[in-house]
């Protein structure tokens, strides 16, 4: 990702950056990602509403924590395993503004399905970010079973997989982290707990406030983070990674965040939710909260700022026209990859 | 006479079902407040409350499971799966539990549950929101399957469902939504499970479908008409227990048969037609059984372009009615 | 159940029944209960050797917990939801040993299921007691939506389900325990922990010592019993069955108990546990721990011993004879109860 | 060369795979060191290590979703399920993750994972320890699905199996585990999926059938050889993908078909046999295709008596063989 020139950092940013071990461009990079990420999603909607794409799902309110928690992986060496809303994630772990813009257009190139899935369906095998399905929380058992591959070969590798809080509900994520925990497997998995799966509020989803209570019950560490909190997310993210890295096992994270938009495009969110209660979300948005943090401790400043909205303007006007232009999948295609193919 | 969709149809019938009989519940994702994602249950929450309409956790086996304890201690319950793709989780709690409890019992125990969800391609859904699940289920014994394809059926079908006494899975096509309107008497009409219905009469080629397909089947008879080419369509309406007896009369008559079905085809429900028929009905047929089917692809892709290439139209069920008249 | 003469009980006696609310009557009722099973079950085994019935899996070292945590259940009212070691569990809910035996034989008037399922597949509809299959965990769902029509007719009844340590890993007791959580239904789960799933160890199966720990991610209290303490069970079992019937909620009961047999007649426990373990799991047999409890409180003496055991040996015998001398399932009956017979 | 069982050239064919690629892994319930409960992995365990044989807990589901991640990170998992009974915790696992992988990820991610389970009937094993389960699998795009008769076979077939870079569900009958007993060489040989065997060549009538029931079915061929019907066998091994041209090609010779399969007859894997069959070998039918299968009951039932009733024995394949020679 281009970088934009520095000032010598402030005595806030040295401190900030030193309490975390982060640099000044590596804080930087984080805003990007997440500014970035949010421009893509808000595209998406507009393209939407524009007749141009079917479908968006799309994770606005979840891209602090998901930068954040993140942050700390290999790139190209670690694994992510995604849902539909880790378009942060994805994004910081090596795909592109192009690469989610063409899984929207369900163009022939599309790096996740080649325009066989549904956006929001990511994956991309050279970066190691495994392809995402529908049905919620099977993906805990594929980072698990990527995990024990790891520790089995040897290959120093660390797994983050992500989920929502109603999906945690699933047998599936029982039966995860239970084996993660008699292993001590190196993955972690997050819980983004937005209190809605799609219209079911927590109170009918469980009778617990917090997930992360529920990693007692497979002797992992439990951590809540808040999703507003991006440096406090990559905190916890760095240290769980670290942990598993060292062989110290698997880390269940809670991040509290919000759904700034609908399910989907499919929903109609004011039919569950208040006008009230969505005002008062929209002050749990990462971005302007972590935009107003760097601004105070010296690292951007309105021109910085406003020189990362243009270049992230840019970025994604050039995903669009570069997806839109793409070709569409041949129905020669169709047919393919159902099994091995003979080699020629 | 009301004209309504099979949405309203079904949304009526669930109202009407639990106004009459107060050990009816709903259950499943998202049925309260919101009505469920394509508003079949819109309305029952506010009317009945979520002591019998109720919101439950993204779970389906426990959707499934806790309706099977539900069923055995005085309810009838009719759990929403929110989309067929996403019935196995559940597919233990049925095929091990519901399907058995009266068998493995001795009949002492039986579970009156009727298990609603929408199904099929055509809506941009892609792998997880398109398919066709009534094979892995048809072929266990103890279940019903049944597909209704008008408002009319939808409502006599779900009636008899409701107060049967044994598990049914009752499958909606999710274009059929709206797409289909049709005339819904106020009475309490049932239609009994098991009986298929013959949609057109013809002398030369049968046709045998089911929910959209019913539909494309008489398109696809019309379009041959003009041909000199008399088609008989028969929507089977429930799947198991199959009417035997309606297939294979028609089949006698007409010599010739079509199957379709939007299902992969490898192992699809209507082999089993097609089986039946090559060996209770050999010495009527003057044709092959042909079938059309879906491609056997791993699922309904999401570009439209490959989702055309996927989906039946009535022009593939004209195409295999001419070949085969012409035999 | 027969009794036999009482003398008037003592002080001690007096003592024990007072402190937890049971007469030297009832406490000798528990007593019979466990010695029955126990003496039907050896049964089974000496029938296996015998080459008379093919198939066997018992509850030897579960009694007492099992007995003990369902005792104060209302008969013909509440529920029980049983599994394959439930022995003693159905027994006390109502079944008899003509009942167990005739399942034994496989009888065409076996209660259970007519012959048609394995031995240990308990189920009586008269009784309350659910039909139970093979897949574990399975029926922790139904015990739920058992509690769930009570709640909704009002009937005010209670449900107890039990289920070994190693199915509680299956994700359908995850998802079984939130639903229950959600709504505080009148459910009581009971995890018989013998530290075995078949040959599979405690460490391999989870990560932690106490399957209880878990009830917290339900919010739900966990509690632990010595399952050789059989008034400690019952202790707990009333107060759950209580908890639940005054709409307090679900409980989760974690049994710690000994499995005295092999997983079942088909299984060669020596092949992975030690002659020492074996011998040191005896200590653990809930049977001549409360027989010396009872003597001690002067409620039971030699003499009231020794005519309880012939009467049981005469019950075990009667039910042998009696089912082994039941008619075999007609094959004409086998396409009955596949759906719902049209009345004649 | 060596005589052997069929679950000793099981056990030996997993041992040699795993000394040939220490990517190779088996996990499932009680294969460590109980050698899991029909003994197919007695040994492997105190040869390979408690790493490369993994005793799981008891969670089905868990033993194929994490082989699904471990093979898209290096490892070839060959999980074991207890029973084919105890396969429907897993079917979401394997229905929508593993047979989909490649199709979804349009051929960049792939599933080398071979999942073994015992399977059928006549062993006393009751409704939930007796089923066959293939027509749930072989229905499913994506997914191969295998059912070796012969220890030779076996081998030949698993060691495909595992080196395959598809998901293969590999079914064996837990009848024919040590009743059956044949040559099996040292030599490194493979058996490509896909084959079915000709096991015995015949001019009347052909009988397709796999797993215990091909043993039935060359039995039911000697006893009707005296009465001058010639019947040809064959023994289909692999039942997806089908061998197509094998079946197709004995059926135009002896324009007589019999299937046979152990499983609930409606909608059971012979069903597409008779399927294709009817449509493109119609020309060549003699008489009807006739089906041989259990019956539509929930399980097989315990009591010996009634799992006399529903087991199918040489005999009714004899009947029927007969009946249609006769036709
Ligand atoms: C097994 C399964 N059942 C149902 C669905 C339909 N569905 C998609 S997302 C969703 C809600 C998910 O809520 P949560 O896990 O909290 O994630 P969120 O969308 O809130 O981020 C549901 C019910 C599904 N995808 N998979
Ligand atoms: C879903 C499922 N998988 C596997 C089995 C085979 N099986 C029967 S009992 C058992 C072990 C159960 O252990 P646990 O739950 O601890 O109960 P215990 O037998 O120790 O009392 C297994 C693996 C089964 N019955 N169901
Ligand atoms: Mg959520
Ligand atoms: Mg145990």
């Amino acid at each position: 990702m281009a970088t934009t020139k520095e000032r010598p950092p402030s005595a806030e940013a040295r401190a900030l950056g030193a309490e975390l071990g982060l640099s000044a461009e590596q804080l930087i990079e984080m805003y990007r990602l997440i500014a970035l990420t949010r421009a893509v999603d808000e595209r998406m909607w507009v393209l939407n509403r524009a007749g141009k794409v079917p479908f968006v799902i799309s994770g606005q309110g979840h891209e602090g924590a998901q930068v954040g928690i993140t942050y700390s992986l290999r790139k190209g060496h670690d694994w992510v395993v995604p849902f539909y809303r880790s378009v942060a994630m994805v994004m910081t772990f090596g795909m592109t503004a192009r690469d989610i813009m063409t899984a929207q257009f369900a163009r022939a190139d599309d790096t996740s399905s080649g325009g066989r899935q549904m956006p929001g369906h990511y994956g991309a095998a050279r970066h190691n970010i495994l392809s995402t399905s529908s049905p919620v929380a099977t993906q805990v058992l594929h980072a698990v079973g990527i995990a024990l591959a790891a520790k089995i070969r040897g290959t120093d590798q660390v797994v983050v997989t992500a989920l929502g809080e109603g999906a945690s509900n699933q047998g599936d994520f029982h039966e995860a982290l239970n084996f993660a925990g008699i292993h001590r497997l190196p993955v972690i998995t997050v819980v983004e707990n937005n209190g809605y799966a799609i219209s079911v509020p927590s109170a009918l989803e469980t009778a617990v406030d917090d997930i992360a209570v529920r990693a007692a019950g497979y002797a992992m560490p439990g951590i809540i983070v808040d999703g507003a909190d991006v440096l406090g997310a990559y905190k916890a993210g760095r240290e769980a990674i670290e942990r598993a890295r060292r062989g110290e096992g698997p880390t269940l994270i809670e991040a509290k965040v919000t759904r700034l938009t609908a399910h989907s495009s499919d929903d109609q969110q004011t039919k569950y939710r208040s006008a009230e209660e969505l005002e008062r979300e929209r002050e749990r948005d990462p971005l302007p909260r972590f935009r107003a943090q760097l601004m105070d401790a010296g690292i951007l400043d309105e021109e910085k700022v406003a020189a990362i909205e243009t270049e992230i303007k840019a970025a994604v006007d050039d995903a669009t026209d570069w997806a839109e232009a793409q070709p569409e999948p041949d129905p020669a295609t169709a047919t393919r990859h159902v099994y091995a193919e003979p080699e020629a | 006479m009301a004209v309504m969709t099979l949405i309203e149809s079904i949304r009526q019938t669930l109202a009407d079902e639990m106004r009459r009989d107060e050990s009816v519940i709903v259950l499943g994702e998202d049925v309260g407040k919101k009505g469920g994602v394509f508003l079949a249950t819109d309305g029952l929450h506010a009317e009945f409350g979520g002591d019998r309409v109720i919101d439950t956790p993204l779970t389906e086996s426990m959707i499934v499971g806790a309706s099977i304890g539900a069923s055995v201690n005085g309810l009838r319950p009719v759990p929403e799966i929110q989309f067929a793709d996403f019935i196995f989780p559940a597919f233990n709690q049925i095929v091990s539990e519901l399907a058995r409890m009266r068998y493995r019992s001795n009949g002492t125990f039986n579970c009156p549950v009727t298990i609603r969800a929408p199904y099929g391609g055509g809506v941009h859904g892609a792998l997880y929101h398109s398919q066709s699940v009534e094979a892995y289920f048809t072929h266990v014994p103890g279940l019903k399957t049944v597909v209704p394809s008008t408002p009319y059926d939808a409502r006599g079908l779900l009636r008899s469902a409701i107060r049967d006494d044994d598990p049914v899975l009752f499958f909606e096509h999710k274009k059929l939504y709206r797409s289909v309107r049709g005339e819904v008497p106020e009475s309490d009409y049932t239609i009994p499970l098991g009986r298929a219905q013959v949609t057109r009469e013809g002398r030369h080629v049968t046709v045998l479908a089911y929910g959209l397909m019913a539909h494309y089947a008489l398109e696809a008879a019309d379009l041959v008409e003009g041909e000199g080419i008399s088609v008989e369509v028969i929507d089977l309406r429930t799947l198991r227990p199959l009417d035997r007896e309606t297939v294979i009369d028609s089949v006698k008559k007409t010599g010739k048969c079509v199957i379709v079905y939007e299902d992969n085809r490898f192992g699809g429900y209507g082999a089993e037609i097609a089986a039946i028929l090559a060996e209770d009905a050999f010495d009527y047929l003057d044709g092959p059984i042909v079938r059309v089917t879906g491609p056997d692809v791993p699922g309904v892709p999401y570009a439209h372009t490959l989702e055309d290439w996927f989906m039946i139209d009535p022009d593939r069920i004209v195409a295999a009615i001419r070949q085969l008249a012409a035999y």
